[in-house]
């Protein structure tokens, strides 16, 4: 059973439309990854199932209900959290407030407590005091995913997560993924980094221009199909 | 002797700045939110006071506990459905709303009540005095006093204790990744707001039982709570008693020397705390 | 092999004269200490790449080097003159321009706007002077599309973008890249160093902080590793990424 | 890389803009004329909007386009006027001089006012320049030669033998106090000419550009070599000048002054951010646009007291939630019109370059 | 539609503070202007007011009454209540060359206030079109040491003058309370001037205490007195007499005392008993205040016969000058004016003014009053003191302080 899925999703900023039309699909207990080039409204999208940007109602279903128009708080109330990107982080904040504040709006039992999110990342428990900005950037991701989990979601948003991160911080964000998974909640990854991407999700949506230009399940795509819909291109015309 | 009377009665008039400014302070650092229209809200209460007490035969001390709530309510609405559409990264769409709001209220009031001044009767209270050895406080700037402190302590261990505190600091740094946390940024500010407006009834309690009052006496005590909230530093409550204080002890001292330097000093006071401490004197680590 | 490449500062990598030099630069925010004793020079059209974990000090060092941040301790040369103690905004006037890592574009004004304020004011030259050859960079950093959109509505990595394309128009002598080729695909990203590759050529020195690694070290000719502040190697990318620290700290390859 | 790039040029200049020099030229014509043509109470209302009109233009300029929001822009209203008082009354200048001596005073008094209030930012500025304004206001209030808090007139003979008002007498036979209106008025108008002609250049030369950015991001302005601190100083330096001017003159024409009018902060800094605010800020226009409403509201309300101002406070807040833009903003925002265009586009070369930005600010 | 106007109607206009913190002064202003047109139009006279509210802002005062001349082309200007109103007004008046008649603000202030160096007696000048009646300070001064005088105290007085427009005036070195009091034996203990809405009065009330005054004396708004008087009490300072201009004039404000207004005394310059008829009307003095309480369900103030008085002297002056719209016969007229209006006897002849001001000035009886707590609530104004006019007949003897 769809656990979420888009239909037509459109979304513009003023006159400046960024997503045409947008079909996706996620599964219970499925990973899926968002990859395309600049600008092609990965985040669009992420802000437009997380609520932050209004949508048409039915342009978006949740367990077959239609959330398109609800505001963030509603949809996180539903099961849906977000890991923005750029991490956004609470500077007034400390490490644990920061995590305390991500089950403001949803305060139900489940697998995830402030002491498992510290057994995920042991390195927050010791800077717990910490303001969040004193942490260097991989930790603030690791706070912010953390921040996404506290709600215990049904499905998690995470865009860009591995954006400015050491190769050895990346290893350590992505080795979190399938604890994370194991909880049985789904995980939409928005991620450039195609190999990383092809490595934990069960299936790739590609777009190009606010469009799904192609979609699959890992295993079955090539890098040339890959390459094509990022670009519209072949591969080798571009060089 | 005098000397000692002199700052005696500068810290306790600094308590009433401070009360003046504590929900002023818990706006502005929340919200960023230059409200002009404060000491107009201020009357406002006192006006609510001083209805309840003519027209049920109340204490004021009750009145108060009653309005309370009502100007929580006032202040929630005018959040809710008014402030929450000026907020942003540009501070002057408040300050003009704001502004406009306090020509609104003191006009209105003007209209209701005339501007005839006013007095909430404290009974015997007014006059009373207690001995300190080589100095007299008045029971009535005492109870002021320790109202400031007792509201900026509630106040803090609101604001850095409990979950709703949280969510009014985490909606200040960001209000959009709030609303992904489940905060609802437009009910946390209104609540700020509500919250503010009960202080502000306390400060109007003492305003309305220490002198007259009429709808236009609100802009005049505005100044100085800003400056009390400056002097602080941006959101720190403790700050902004300390900023009271040293308002209200400058200006003593300067009565003391000579009345005319009254105001001015205190004035001066303030220029020269930003001089050395442009962010004032406990800022916030990030704003 | 890092205790080799730390000997006595300054050292210069290619030959030629040093048109940055560091000495012993210090810094602390606190208790925290963000650079620690760093010295280093960076040779006239060279370009030198600088990684390290994440909170190593590297933005910290950019500030360091333009004067956003003052340092501590220690001098900072640029172009053979001691300029410690200047202002950001001189430093940029004799020749260093930079990007953000947190990009910071003027959102009010138009995206060819932000280039004519950098081209007029950080070449110090009349607009009408400047007018083409920031079009050119625009068409240069792909974002001729967007010359009259305001910038505060590009997506994060437009305004990356808008960042380089910023720098290069206040004609740098030297360009300090802070992030700018993460979050881009390999298309972009190629083109993206085929750029960087093209100014280089022109003889602007370049210091470029990258966790993107095949992109860094595809352009520069000397590698800096920085950890906890410190400087705990310096040289050429292939030794560099061979040294057992570098793989443990940074790439996380357990040996 | 680098490609032949067929040629790109840049444009300011719109079609509307072209046809509004034509139309200044005429109505500046017709604006000097007017004495001579309309009744008295027409110049002194034009005086009013003309002399505010100034002051707005000053606010919008250290607002709307150095990001520099001070509430305490009275200072310069109460400093200049003071200052052309005490020149007169003491010194038995002549008023016009003096009025000329107060620009320079003020821009005095600004230096070390911008020196302390250059260190603080955003809501701390804005407090501050407030708190500056009643320091000046307290002190002034001391200068017992020129009334102390009571305040003082001008004598009746300094205005009637004003530079000018004789040989306007002489070649025009006005009355005295007709003349001496004749005169503020025709100054007001050099003056608010000067102004927005001052400031319209400003804005479409370089440094106008650099202060756009300053406003926008000021380390990364500074990043980039522009001298922020400078350009600021100037432009509060040049504000303090128009301000103590128009201030200098409003109270020739007044002849009467107290420290409490001159220096308040309702008539001379919160209506002023009423009218720079409804009008459009950070818009030429808006100020422009925002006094001739602010004039007729006055006009038509200010009969009714308190609900007049009730109404005024009511438009305000209306305007800044419907229109936060002002109603030049609107109005522009729809028709694409701008009077005194500054927006730099780039046009030609290879592609079809789209257009999406509004007016500056 | 109308047919030709028999006569073109005399204008007059009137600037007053109606809102702001001055208001109450303007508070009796629609009820006195709508009984004059009433009585105007009754008697066959054809007179027009344009109003100008002053907002209690002199800016605006300045202002409007400019209109009035330019816009509205008014044939008089009547202004009244306080410096901060009929200074800018007088001022603009004279400018204008636009005959004016000024009341409710002690003439030194009103005079001296509009000389271009108030410090320089020699530069002073009179003026040719406006004019002013009211009492002086030299009046005040008289009927407070009266009143002071049926008390036994030590005779240390202790002053507040704040620094504006009366506190200047009423404070100052040659024709304030200082020369005065000291020629009469008391001793006075002058802190120094203060701004209005202060919040804290300790300053003074050390000064007084430390000096043991038994009189306080002065001239202050309202609300700084109560901050005053409960701060005296709270510091255990309680003298034996306030006499305090301003601050007590309306009922409203002393009742916001509450029981602390038993006994406060304060000028006096009209009340219901005072033995004056209207020239227009005929009414007592007695019969306009009922009047005006009628129509108002408000108590009375006292300047309400101000007001009153004004446009008597409006259309006296209007029936003497011949053409109303000639500014200067007009201003001829005012001057030469001698009429008993309601609130007594006015005419510009210098009787008991120095000589620079006996052109402009017309002084009116002034007595002094004590309020006192009425058994049911509220207050009295008795009158205790009518040496300066004992034409006034007195209520009672002056009572000290509890
Ligand atoms: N606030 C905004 N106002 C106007 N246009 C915007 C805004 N945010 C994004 N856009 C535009 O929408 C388009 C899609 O942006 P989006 O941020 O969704 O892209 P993305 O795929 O996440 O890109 P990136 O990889 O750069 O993060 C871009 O062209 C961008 O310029
Ligand atoms: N203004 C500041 N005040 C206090 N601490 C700061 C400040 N700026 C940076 N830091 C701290 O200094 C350390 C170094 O930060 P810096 O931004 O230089 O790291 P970086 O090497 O650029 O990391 P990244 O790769 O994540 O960008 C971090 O721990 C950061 O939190
Ligand atoms: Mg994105
Ligand atoms: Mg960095």
């Amino acid at each position: 059973m769809a656990l979420l899925e888009t239909r037509g999703l459109t979304a513009s900023y003023g006159d400046f439309q960024a997503l045409f039309g947008v079909d996706i699909m996620v599964g219970s207990g499925e990973t899926i990854a968002i990859i395309g080039a600049n600008g092609a409204g990965k985040t669009t999208l992420m802000r437009s199932i997380s609520g932050v940007l209004a949508n048409a109602p039915a342009s978006i279903l949740y367990r077959d209900e239609p959330i398109g128009a609800l505001p963030a708080p509603d949809i996180l109330a539903r099961g849906i959290a977000m890991v923005p990107e750029g991490r956004k982080l609470f500077p007034s904040l400390n490490v644990e407030e920061n995590l305390l504040v991500g089950n403001y709006g949803r305060k139900i039992d489940g697998p995830w407590t402030l002491e498992s999110i510290f057994a995920l990342f042991p390195i927050l428990k010791e800077r717990r005091n910490n303001p969040a900005t004193a942490l260097s950037g991989g930790q603030q991701q690791m706070v912010a995913i953390g921040r996404g989990l506290m709600s215990n979601p049904a499905l998690l948003l995470c865009d860009e997560i591995s954006l400015g991160l050491a190769p050895v911080v990346v290893r350590d964000i992505y080795g979190a993924f399938p604890l994370i998974r194991e909880t049985g909640a789904s995980i939409v990854i928005v991620e450039q980094d195609i190999a990383q991407a092809l490595k934990v999700a069960d299936r790739v949506y590609c777009m190009m221009e606010g469009r799904v230009t192609l979609s699959g399940r890992t295993a079955d795509l090539s890098r040339a199909d890959i390459h094509k819909a990022y670009f519209g291109t072949d591969h080798h015309e571009l060089a | 002797m005098n000397w000692l009377d002199t700052i005696l009665q500068g810290v306790l008039l600094g308590g009433l700045y401070a009360l003046f400014a504590a929900g002023l302070s818990l706006v502005f650092g929340i919200m960023r939110l230059v409200n002009l229209a404060h000491g107009d809200l201020i009357v406002l209460a006192a006006f609510l006071i001083l209805i309840l007490v003519t027209t049920l035969g109340l204490d004021p001390f009750v009145a108060a506990l009653i309005a309370m709530p009502l100007m929580f309510a006032i202040g929630w609405g005018l959040q809710y459905f008014l402030l929450n559409r000026t907020l942003g990264k540009d501070i002057l769409p408040p300050l003009l709303v704001t502004f406009g709001l306090s020509i609104v209220i003191q006009n209105g009031l003007l209209e209701g009540f005339s501007a005839d001044s006013r007095r909430v009767f404290a009974g015997s209270l007014e006059s009373a005095s207690v001995n300190l050895g080589p100095v007299t406080a008045g029971i009535m700037p005492l109870m002021t006093f320790f109202s400031a402190v007792a509201v900026i302590v509630c106040l803090n261990q609101l604001i850095y204790r409990t979950s709703v505190g949280r969510a009014f600091r985490a909606t200040s740094d960001d209000p959009v990744t709030a609303g992904l946390m489940g905060i609802r940024p437009q009910r946390i500010f209104a609540m700020a707001t509500g919250l503010a407006m009960v202080v502000v009834t306390i400060a109007a309690l003492y305003l309305g039982t220490r002198a007259n009052f009429d709808p236009t006496s609100g802009p005049a005590r505005l100044i100085y709570a800003f400056e009390a909230v400056i002097i602080g530093g941006l959101g720190s409550l403790w700050g902004t008693l300390a900023g009271g204080i040293i308002l209200g002890v400058a200006q003593t001292v300067g009565a003391a020397i000579n009345p005319e330097w009254q105001i001015l000093a205190g004035h001066l006071a303030f220029l020269a705390v930003l001089l050395f401490k442009p962010r004032g004197l406990f800022p916030r680590a990030v704003d | 092999m890092a205790r080799g490449l730390l000997g006595a500062p300054p050292i210069l990598g290619g030959m030629g004269l040093a048109i940055l030099e560091l000495d012993g630069v210090s810094k602390k925010f606190g208790a925290l200490t963000v650079a620690e004793q760093i010295s280093f020079a960076v040779g006239e059209g060279e370009a030198l790449g600088i990684i390290g974990p994440n909170g190593a000090g590297k933005s910290t060092l950019f500030n360091l080097i333009t004067g956003n941040i003052p340092a501590d301790s220690g001098s900072i040369r640029f172009l053979g003159s001691d300029v410690t103690r200047t202002p950001p905004m001189a430093r940029c006037l004799s020749g260093m321009g930079r990007t953000f890592q947190i990009p910071q574009p003027f959102e009010k004004l138009t995206v060819f706007e932000n280039l004519l304020v950098a081209g007029a004011f950080g070449s110090r030259r009349r607009e009408a002077e400047v007018s083409d050859r920031c079009a050119e960079i625009l068409v240069d950093t792909g974002l001729i599309d967007q010359a009259n959109v305001l910038a505060g509505s590009l997506s994060l990595l437009q305004r990356k973008r808008l960042e380089l394309a910023r720098a290069l128009a206040t004609e740098p002598k030297l360009l300090l890249l802070d992030e700018i080729a993460g979050g881009l695909t390999e298309g972009e990203c190629r083109s993206l160093v085929a750029t960087i590759r093209a100014i280089h050529a022109r003889g602007v020195a370049v210091i470029w902080i990258e966790h993107v690694l095949h992109a860094l070290n595809s352009v520069v000719e000397r590698l800096l590793v920085l950890h906890f502040g410190k400087v705990i190697g310096i040289g050429k990318p292939e030794d560099i990424m061979a040294s057992r620290d570098v793989r443990e700290i940074y790439l996380g390859i357990e040996i | 890389m680098t490609m032949a790039i067929p040629s790109f040029t840049v444009e300011t200049r719109t079609r509307a803009s072209t046809l509004s020099a034509v139309a200044v030229v005429a109505l500046l014509l017709l604006a000097f004329a007017a004495p001579f043509i309309v009744a008295r109470g027409v110049i002194q209302d034009l005086f009013f909007i003309l002399t505010m009109l100034v002051l707005a233009q000053n606010w919008n300029l250290l607002a709307g386009y150095a990001g520099l929001i001070s509430v305490g822009q009275q200072v310069f209203v109460g400093f200049g006027a003071y200052t052309m008082f005490g020149c007169v009354i003491l010194f038995g200048v002549d008023p016009v001089v003096a009025i000329l001596i107060a620009g320079v005073f003020s821009v005095a008094l600004a230096i070390p006012t911008a020196f302390f209030t250059f260190r603080l930012y955003g809501p701390y500025f804005a407090i501050g320049t407030w708190v500056v304004a009643e320091v000046v206001r307290l002190l002034l209030a001391q200068w017992k030669a020129l009334g102390g808090g009571t305040g003082t007139s001008l004598p009746r003979e300094a205005t009637r033998d004003m530079m000018g008002v004789g040989a306007m007498r002489d070649l025009f036979g006005m009355k005295a106090s007709e003349a001496g209106d004749a005169l503020t008025y025709w100054l007001a108008l050099i003056l608010a000419v000067a102004t927005i002609g001052f400031i319209y250049g400003l804005l479409r030369s370089k440094q106008g550009l650099g202060l756009a950015a300053v406003r926008d991001n000021e380390q990364a302005a500074r990043a980039l070599g522009v001298d922020a601190r400078r350009m600021k100083t100037l432009v509060y330096l040049a504000t303090a000048f128009m301000t103590g001017i128009a201030g200098a003159l409003i109270y020739v024409q007044k002849a009467r002054i107290s420290p409490d009018a001159a220096f308040s902060v309702t008539d001379w800094t919160a209506y002023v951010i009423f009218i720079v605010v409804i009008g459009g800020i950070g818009t030429i226009e808006g100020p422009i646009l925002g006094v001739i409403i602010f004039f007729l509201l006055q006009n038509l309300l200010a009969d009714y007291g308190s609900w007049y101002l009730l109404m005024l406070g009511l438009l305000g807040i209306a305007i800044m939630l419907l229109a936060p833009r002002g109603l030049w903003g609107l109005f522009s925002e729809r028709t694409g019109i701008q009077l005194f265009p500054v927006r730099r586009v780039l046009k030609g070369g290879p592609l079809n370059l789209t257009h999406r930005g509004g007016t500056h600010g | 539609a109308p047919a030709i106007a028999q006569d073109a109607a005399i204008k007059l206009g009137y600037v007053s503070p109606q809102t702001g913190p001055l208001a109450a002064f303007g508070e009796a202003d629609k009820f006195v202007i709508d009984s004059f047109l009433a009585t105007t139009k009754s008697m066959g006279l054809n007179y027009e007011v344009v109003v100008k509210d002053s907002q209690s802002n002199p800016n605006r005062a300045a202002e409007v009454a400019k209109e009035l001349i330019v816009t509205d082309e008014v044939n008089l200007i009547l202004v009244a209540s306080t410096p901060e109103t009929t200074n800018p007004v007088a001022t603009t008046c004279e400018a204008e060359e636009m005959p004016c008649i000024s009341t409710v603000a002690p003439w030194q202030p009103w005079f001296i206030g509009q000389q271009g160096n108030p410090g320089d007696p020699g530069s002073w000048k009179p003026f040719n079109f406006a004019y002013h009646f009211f009492w002086g300070l030299e009046d005040v001064i008289a009927v407070f040491t009266n009143m002071w005088a049926q008390i036994e105290t030590n005779k240390k007085v202790g002053g507040l003058f704040p620094n504006d427009g009366d506190g200047n005036a009423w404070g100052d070195k040659v024709v304030g309370f200082p020369p005065v009091l000291e020629r009469m034996g008391y001793g006075l203990i002058d802190p120094g001037r203060y701004q209005n809405m202060t919040d804290d009065f300790s300053a003074q009330i050390n000064a007084f205490k430390s000096g043991q005054c038994e009189i306080i004396t002065g001239v202050v708004i309202p609300p700084d007195f109560t901050t005053f008087w409960n701060q005296a009490k709270q510091q255990g300072f309680a003298p034996k007499i306030a006499s305090i201009g301003k601050a007590l004039l309306f009922p409203q404000t002393v009742e916001a005392l509450g029981n602390a207004g038993h006994n406060l005394s304060s000028e006096v310059w009209w009340t219901p008993s005072h033995p004056f008829k209207s020239s227009l009307t005929g009414e007592s003095t007695a019969q306009v205040a009922d009047a005006f309480t009628k129509a108002t369900n408000r108590p009375w103030t006292q300047p309400i016969g101000f007001a009153h008085a004004l446009f008597e002297l409006a259309v006296d002056a209007m029936k003497r000058a011949g053409d109303p719209t000639d500014g200067d016969a007009v201003a001829e007229a005012i001057a030469a004016t001698k009429l008993d209006t309601l609130v007594g006897p006015i005419a510009w002849d210098g009787k008991g003014l120095p000589p620079f001001a006996a052109k402009n000035i017309a002084k009116t009886p002034l007595v002094g009053g004590q309020w006192r707590l009425k058994d049911g609530g509220g207050y009295d104004l008795v009158i205790t003191d009518n040496k300066t006019a004992p034409n006034i007949p007195v209520g009672g003897k002056m009572e000290a302080i509890a």
